[in-house]
């Protein structure tokens, strides 16, 4: 069977849950490889949770936040800004693909926006190929 | 009342454990009064077959330093644990992997081909690497095996607490061997500190809100001594690493580098430091996110120095 | 604020009931919901799993109803359609079954799953992991509860300017108390310093004072001049503010108004009010239609207070009004809102070189020449030259300051109107030429362009393109003794140089010196162009980030007089309907600071746009008010030490969530 | 009439070379009424820019070589536009694309950099004559500074006194300093300015790469053309160094007592501060710190001064191409000179020297007026 990749989305309440909202209530074709995880806002989307992704076996990890300077909270989107650029320095040396992880902006009216940031993230993602967390069972030897 | 049976073990490790065990000075007096060390073996001359030897649950307790790298450790990590009532993780890397646990970054490999050929100072031109067995006239010989992974303790074997530090500051190791000595123990897990909170509860230093432009390296900057570490753009790892130590490197105007490891209940203590080293970077401009983040050299480094086999990634994926 | 109950206990077991939902052929069409119902059996702490073609109608909420009470659940999990749809619709039932409503947790199978897909495969699979983390995630949740705090229908507004007025009065004559606070001894604002008002000509003391008398005398208003607010605590619903009435030296109780005491005395300064181009008293009035009318003596000008003596106008005030020994009083006012009026400031072209403003007498700002226009103004209302003479032509000179990388890069939206005005009034008055010295023209309200119409008719003569500079160095016989306005002509393509009598700078509207104060003390935001930002640029313009904290007026951005009271009433609705409402509801999903493990490393302290947290410097940590605190989770995310947790989206529920969608 | 159609590609030709900032201009026309040359011709700088967004540039107008950078209009653009940029893309686009002529002054100018190194075609080989005999060493590794003399301060007699003045005063004050040989060459900064760009990467190249065989890190300048290049073009291609302009270098010296002005001079001097120097870099209080610090010294300011200065006219090529009389900025600016009554012009640039040295002998001042670098007047004081 051809490798199918499981990515996790994380979605803020406010522009990008809507955006993936809207390419549904649209009937736009969207892989089906992101799940999707709402959160209120792209702020609160840690660090911890992206490796705690991978560790329990995610092929990549999608962060969706509201467009700068539209965040409902302001500004909280500017923090996942500052926060996902150098989460991604620090999974680069550990040797995860850049393609894996992605930080990208959806408003709660770019349904077609929300499905070709999946679409696009799931077929780099599916070149790749699995992830194979080699932690757990990092074998002595 | 019988004298406590104690053992200490060094596995993979730099030996700073054993020195920091007699830091506490004097106090070693007052252990000999009451513990007799049974194994211990940068000191007392000792065979395997000496522990092997132990009945079960001998030991009173095992103070183990160093991380898990090689067969033997592993072996003498189980067997320790077979003998002993409580076993101790002392020190960074038997806790977190320590410093040896940066080796993740790489693997068996990797680390032969920088080890045995391609450092200058090497000369090896059969390109001999360490084998597990080799025979030679009078016999085979063999080696423990040198695994690709380097494991904590507590991956390996059930422990029972951790003292932490690299090395564990005396009054740290202390505050445990006394606990042990008095039979106060606490809950089964507990890691043995004065402070459960971060190293900025320790810390002296005048603290502000926080905002940061730009990223240093401490031979970059002369820091305000008055002044935490962090705001002056020096990575201080005290907000993300448990105190106890009374941050003595934050008050030589050195910003601590985590050596205590995570505060209870952060899961992953070098994605917690970088959440929020990101969260206080004073832009909103992505370009110049990314010009301020360019001034953090090795962020696996910085952030997990002694923690990385510890982490919810454990190690590097190796192409 | 009612009383905080923080749900600590986890109440018994989970007993998790799931129900998936068909959407007629919305999820079944695609989604195999049998097997997801399997599935979800097996899920643990699942007491029970069923399906139902609409789970939102009556019989499908009245089937989880039932199920709560006949088999003890404590967790209901539907599985349907987006949580912005319904989330409301179940919680509000399970809440009927005797249920916390936040025990409830929604599996989005249909905007995320049913209708991206037409593979059964695929979709079931989907559902079955979002049905998983779901249950997972509901498996930690905590029964939170919603708090609701009373209003105070009280609303202490800043700013006694036009916009300040007009949301007092609306919200005065509704039948509510209104604080109206001004820093200066009389309201007003900029706008009673103009003379008329564009495109209409209205004067614009005559339609305003009619307000500020009303506003003075009105029962629900408590004016409080010559004051500023200097605290604030608390939260919408219920602020408390520290006001500081500044000493006048006059007894308000006493004084009458009669003007004997300013007639008396001896002593001048500049006037505030007429932008130094006239002396007042001592003590004063800063305008004759001043409200309140009750004069001030100004410290720094009085003799009495600068040398000991003179006390002239303690002599001749019949009513003993006058009162050397007053001190400063701080006032303490309970509000349930705040409106932010507090205006603009003047844009300085001092810092212009070119332009010659302070060097040459004759090169005036358009505040100067309002005042210089208007009847009691220094000059009584007559145009004229610093030497008394009548100008034979006058320049006036757009975007002084605005549209101007150097300066502020906004355009002020009223320059080109009120430049216009002048051109109107200097014909009016005058002989003189006038010329338009503009770079686009900008006349986009009701009646502006046809205003614009109506001057080109006035012989005004427009120059398009941005002067370089005001000089009195003439080249020419016709230039000698007068500025020459030197610049391109760009519809021309060439420089020329306008010899005039009389400059008009036509100032930029900028953010008040001291915004920054004013929005840290409201914990309200800055734009980059330091005016204070509003909730919404488009759907949410009067309120802030701060609930119960509006602005309006030029406060907000430039504005013209319209807007300004438009925005005001706008305001004055916000608040007149949480007066009329009487309670507000807190976010429950907070996030809380556990003080034992919190180092007051105070990474948090400035993530918050609510300046929700503070640091507690006796005890060295940070906490959170949870009336502020909109629930972002920006904090949560960011402390090192795990030490705040997000209620509703802990990292626990969110892992398990993970866990959930990965299987 | 005319009739003009919009040429996209030539837009983007000009933006390809470098003329983005065009793309922010609103052209409300403040550049045209700032720029000096419309106190005597007309040119509409605003025009030109507008031509440009469009692409309808007459590449053939010799109006293309006017600007001069003097950076005037930058100062006070409201929309921050860098217009030099906008003309060194325009010139760009003659000289690579041959869209229009080269005046021939220029191409003569522009040749002799590019066979000898040097504007004057002076011969590379005696560059470092006018030091012959002056025992000083040339640089070293491990020299602190190189000091590095224009073009014109090495071949052009009046200016050589620059040099030579300079010289002295570092020797007085024993500063560690080293001259280089004759293979560096022009500095490249105003042959970029008139376009071109090929001719300047190169130049900036063979400069940089002995500089950095020399392994210098402090350059000593006395023209603020050096200056800028070195300090902010030379950065694109890799190169940093510390440059300091003798002005700076001078006022610290006096600061710290390195050396000490004793002699009177008795003059009435006025400052005339460059673009390069005061609008490009901000640098204007030194020289008057200097001047002032001269015994005897009567130093008088004209009303255009530091950011208002009015220029020379000599920069970006001008100085190599003719200027008819009457439209000279220079003679413009020594009618400021005379007006404030001095009797010398002090100056701190080789392109102002140059043009000054001819204005006051075009307008028959040669015994009023004199033009001295202010390292000559602070030699005298020494």
């Amino acid at each position: 069977m051809n490798f199918e990749p499981k990515i996790v989305g994380f979605c803020c309440n406010w522009c990008s849950y809507r955006g993936a909202d809207l390419a549904g209530t649209a009937r736009m074709k969207c892989s089906p490889n992101v799940r999707i995880i709402r959160v209120m806002c792209s702020g609160r989307v840690e660090p911890t949770f992206v490796v705690k992704a991978f560790e329990l076996g995610a092929d990549g990890v999608l962060v969706l936040g509201c467009h700068a300077g539209d965040c409902h909270y302001s500004e909280g989107n500017y923090k996942t800004m500052r926060r996902m650029p150098l989460l991604k320095k620090m999974l680069a040396q550990m040797g995860i693909e850049e393609e894996r992880v992605r930080l990208d902006w959806v408003s709660a009216s770019e349904g077609d926006r929300f499905v070709s940031i999946v679409d696009d993230m799931t077929a780099k993602v599916r070149a790749l190929g699995p992830f194979k967390n080699n932690s757990k069972e990092a074998k002595h030897g | 009342m019988a004298k406590l049976k104690l053992a200490l073990y060094w596995a993979s490790s730099c030996g700073g454990c054993e020195i920091a065990q007699l830091q506490i000075g004097d106090k070693i007096l007052k252990l000999a009064e009451v513990a007799d060390i049974v194994f211990w073996p940068v000191a007392i001359d000792a065979k395997y077959k000496d522990v092997e030897a132990m009945p079960e649950k001998s030991i009173d307790v095992c103070l183990f330093n160093g991380a898990i790298r090689t067969s033997e450790q592993e072996h003498m990590a189980k067997m320790l644990r077979e003998k002993s009532k409580v076993l101790i993780a002392y020190g960074a890397c038997a806790y977190g992997g320590g410093i040896p646990g940066l080796g993740n970054m790489f693997n068996r490999e990797l680390i032969f081909e920088r080890a045995y050929l391609e450092t200058p100072s090497t000369d090896n031109k059969e390109k001999v690497l360490p084998q597990t067995k080799c025979k030679v006239p009078e016999g085979e010989l063999t080696l423990p095996e040198f695994y690709d992974t380097v494991k904590t303790l507590g991956q390996t074997v059930d422990i029972d607490y951790v003292i932490p530090g690299c090395p564990p500051e005396a009054r740290t190791t202390w505050l445990a061997l006394e606990a042990l000595i008095e039979g106060k123990l606490p809950p089964k897990g507990t890691v043995i500190t004065h402070n459960a909170k971060a190293v900025c509860d320790d810390c002296p230093k005048k603290r502000d809100v926080k905002k940061v432009k730009k990223f240093y390296r401490t031979f970059e900057i002369m820091p305000d001594p008055e002044i935490c570490l962090l705001e002056q753009g020096l990575l201080c790892a005290g907000i993300a690493t448990r105190g106890g130590c009374e941050a003595p490197c934050p008050q030589a105007n050195m910003p601590c580098t985590g050596c205590y490891g995570p505060v209870d209940g952060v899961i992953d203590q070098g994605a917690h430091f970088l959440s929020a080293v990101a969260s206080v970077i004073d832009s909103n401009d992505p370009d110049e996110i990314q010009r301020i983040i360019d001034g953090i050299y090795d962020p696996v480094g910085t952030f997990y120095r002694y923690s990385l086999p510890d982490s919810l990634l454990r190690r590097a994926k190796i192409k | 604020m009612a009383e905080k109950k923080v749900a600590t206990k986890k109440d018994t077991e989970p007993k998790i009931g799931v129900y998936v939902c068909h959407c007629g052929s919305n999820i079944a069409g695609t989604v195999d919901v049998p097997q997801v119902v399997e599935f979800a059996k097996g899920l643990p702490a699942v007491a029970i799993a069923r399906e139902y073609k609409f789970m939102c109608s009556d019989p499908g909420q009245s089937m989880i109803k039932d199920d709560i009470k006949q088999l003890g659940l404590n967790r209901v999990v539907v599985a349907s359609c987006s949580p912005l749809l319904h989330e409301p619709t179940f919680r509000h039932a399970i809440q009927e079954a005797g249920l916390n409503p936040y025990l409830f947790e929604m599996a989005n199978i249909r905007e995320h799953c049913s209708w991206t897909t037409e593979d059964h495969g695929e979709a079931t699979e989907k559902a079955k992991a979002l049905v998983s983390a779901a249950v997972k995630r509901i498996y930690l949740h905590q029964p939170l509860e919603v708090r609701e705090v009373p209003v105070n229908p009280n609303t202490l507004i800043v700013g006694g300017g036009i916009a300040g007025i007009q949301a007092a009065l609306e919200i005065a004559d509704a039948g509510h108390k209104v604080y109206l606070v001004e820093k200066d001894p009389s309201i007003g604002g900029h706008m009673i310093q103009f003379d008329k008002t564009f495109p209409t000509l209205d004067c614009s003391a005559c339609i305003l004072t009619p307000k500020m008398t009303s506003a003075g005398s009105h029962p629900n208003i408590e004016l409080m001049t010559y004051s500023e607010v200097e605290e604030i605590a608390g939260f919408i619903g219920s602020f408390k503010a520290k006001i500081r009435k500044k000493a006048k030296f006059v007894d308000e109780s006493k004084c009458n108004g009669c003007g004997v005491c300013i007639e008396k005395c001896p002593w001048k300064a500049d006037s505030e009010f007429d932008l130094g181009l006239s002396q007042r008293k001592a003590i004063y009035t800063p305008f004759p239609q001043a409200v309140p009318n009750i004069p001030v003596i100004d410290k720094e000008s009085c003799a009495y207070f600068l040398k000991g003596k003179c006390r002239a106008c303690e002599k001749f005030c019949e009513r003993e009004a006058i009162d050397f020994e007053q001190q400063d009083k701080i006032v303490e006012i309970d509000v349930g809102n705040i409106i932010i009026t507090t205006g603009y400031d003047p844009f300085d072209p001092t810092p212009i070189i070119k332009y010659g403003y302070g060097k040459f007498p004759n090169v005036v700002t358009g505040l100067e020449f309002e005042r210089i226009c208007n009847s009691v103004g220094p000059t009584g209302g007559k145009i004229v030259l610093k030497d008394g003479s009548e100008p034979k032509s006058i320049a006036i000179i757009h975007c002084v300051g605005s549209r101007d990388e150097n300066y502020h890069k906004y355009c002020s939206r009223v320059c080109c109107m009120y430049a216009l005005k002048y051109s109107h009034l200097i014909k009016e008055k005058t002989k003189a030429d006038v010329y338009q010295m503009y770079i686009d023209m900008r006349c986009f309200g009701k009646g502006y362009e046809e205003f614009y119409q109506r001057l080109s008719d006035e012989g005004v003569t427009f120059i398009r393109g941005k002067p370089a500079e005001v000089t009195d160095r003439a080249i020419s016989e016709e230039e000698k003794g007068k500025l020459i306005v030197v610049g391109e002509d760009s519809l021309l393509g060439t420089v020329i140089r306008v010899p005039v009598d009389m400059v008009i700078l036509c100032i930029a509207l900028e953010a008040r010196a001291d915004a920054k104060n004013v929005a840290q003390l409201f914990s309200i935001s800055q734009g980059a162009d330091a005016f204070f930002i509003e909730r919404h640029p488009k759907l949410d313009p009067v309120a802030t980030m701060t609930d119960g904290v509006f602005i309006a007026g030029c406060c907000q951005g430039p504005k013209d007089i319209p807007d300004t009271v438009a925005q005001a009433s706008a305001a004055a609705a916000r608040v007149l309907a949480l007066i009329s409402k009487g309670k507000v509801e807190l976010e429950a999903t907070v996030a809380v600071i556990d003080e034992e493990k919190c180092s007051g490393c105070r990474i948090c302290n400035l993530l918050c746009p609510y300046n929700a947290i503070d640091f507690i410097e006796e005890e060295e940590v940070s906490r959170i008010n949870d009336a502020l605190c909109k629930g972002c989770g920006t904090c949560v995310a960011a402390c090192p030490s795990a030490a705040i947790t997000h209620k509703h989206f802990t990292t626990e529920e969110i892992m398990a969530e993970i866990e959930g969608v990965l299987v | 009439m005319e009739i003009a159609t919009p040429m996209k590609e030539t837009t983007d030709i000009i933006l390809e070379k470098g003329g983005n900032p065009l793309e922010l201009c609103y052209q409300c026309g403040l550049c045209t009424g700032v720029c000096p040359w419309n106190r005597l011709t007309s040119f509409t700088l605003r025009k030109l820019i507008h031509k440009s967004q469009l692409g309808v540039v007459d590449f053939e107008d010799e109006e293309l070589w006017r600007c001069v950078g003097c950076n005037a209009c930058v100062d006070r653009c409201p929309r921050d536009v860098e217009i030099p940029h906008i003309m060194r893309a325009l010139r760009r686009v003659i000289i690579e694309v041959g869209a229009g002529i080269v005046p021939h002054s220029l191409r003569i100018s522009e040749k002799n950099i590019s066979a000898v190194g040097n504007p004057l075609g002076e011969p590379p080989e005696k560059r470092m004559d006018w030091a012959k005999d002056l025992g000083v060493k040339t640089f070293t590794k491990g020299t602190e500074i190189l000091y590095f003399p224009c073009c014109y301060q090495t071949y052009d007699p009046p200016a050589q006194k620059t040099a030579l003045a300079t010289i002295d005063i570092l020797k007085k004050a024993a500063v560690d300093f080293g001259i280089p040989d004759n293979n560096v060459v022009c500095c490249g900064e105003s042959i970029r300015k008139a376009g071109a760009e090929s001719l300047f990467q190169r130049l900036a190249k063979t400069n940089i790469d002995i500089f950095a065989e020399l392994g210098v890190k402090k350059i000593l300048v006395t023209s603020p053309h050096c200056y800028h290049t070195f300090k902010d073009e030379y950065p694109e291609l890799g190169a940093n160094y510390e440059v300091i302009h003798l002005s700076q270098y001078l006022a610290d010296l006096i600061k710290d007592g390195r050396i000490k002005l004793t002699k009177e001079l008795n003059k009435k001097v006025t400052y005339h501060d460059s673009c390069c120097l005061g609008r490009y870099q901000g640098i204007y209080d030194e020289h008057r710190e200097i001047l002032n610090s001269i015994p005897g010294l009567d130093f008088v300011e004209m009303p255009e001064m530091r950011e208002y200065s009015l220029c020379c006219g000599g920069c970006a090529g001008r100085l190599w191409m003719e200027s008819k009389k009457g439209e000279r900025l220079s003679e413009l600016r020594l009618e400021q000179v005379l007006e404030v009554g001095a009797n010398t012009l002090a100056i701190s640039c080789p392109y102002c020297m140059a043009n000054f040295n001819d204005g006051v002998i075009s307008m028959d001042k040669a015994g009023v007026l004199e033009v001295k670098d202010i390292s000559e007047l602070v030699a005298e004081a020494l």
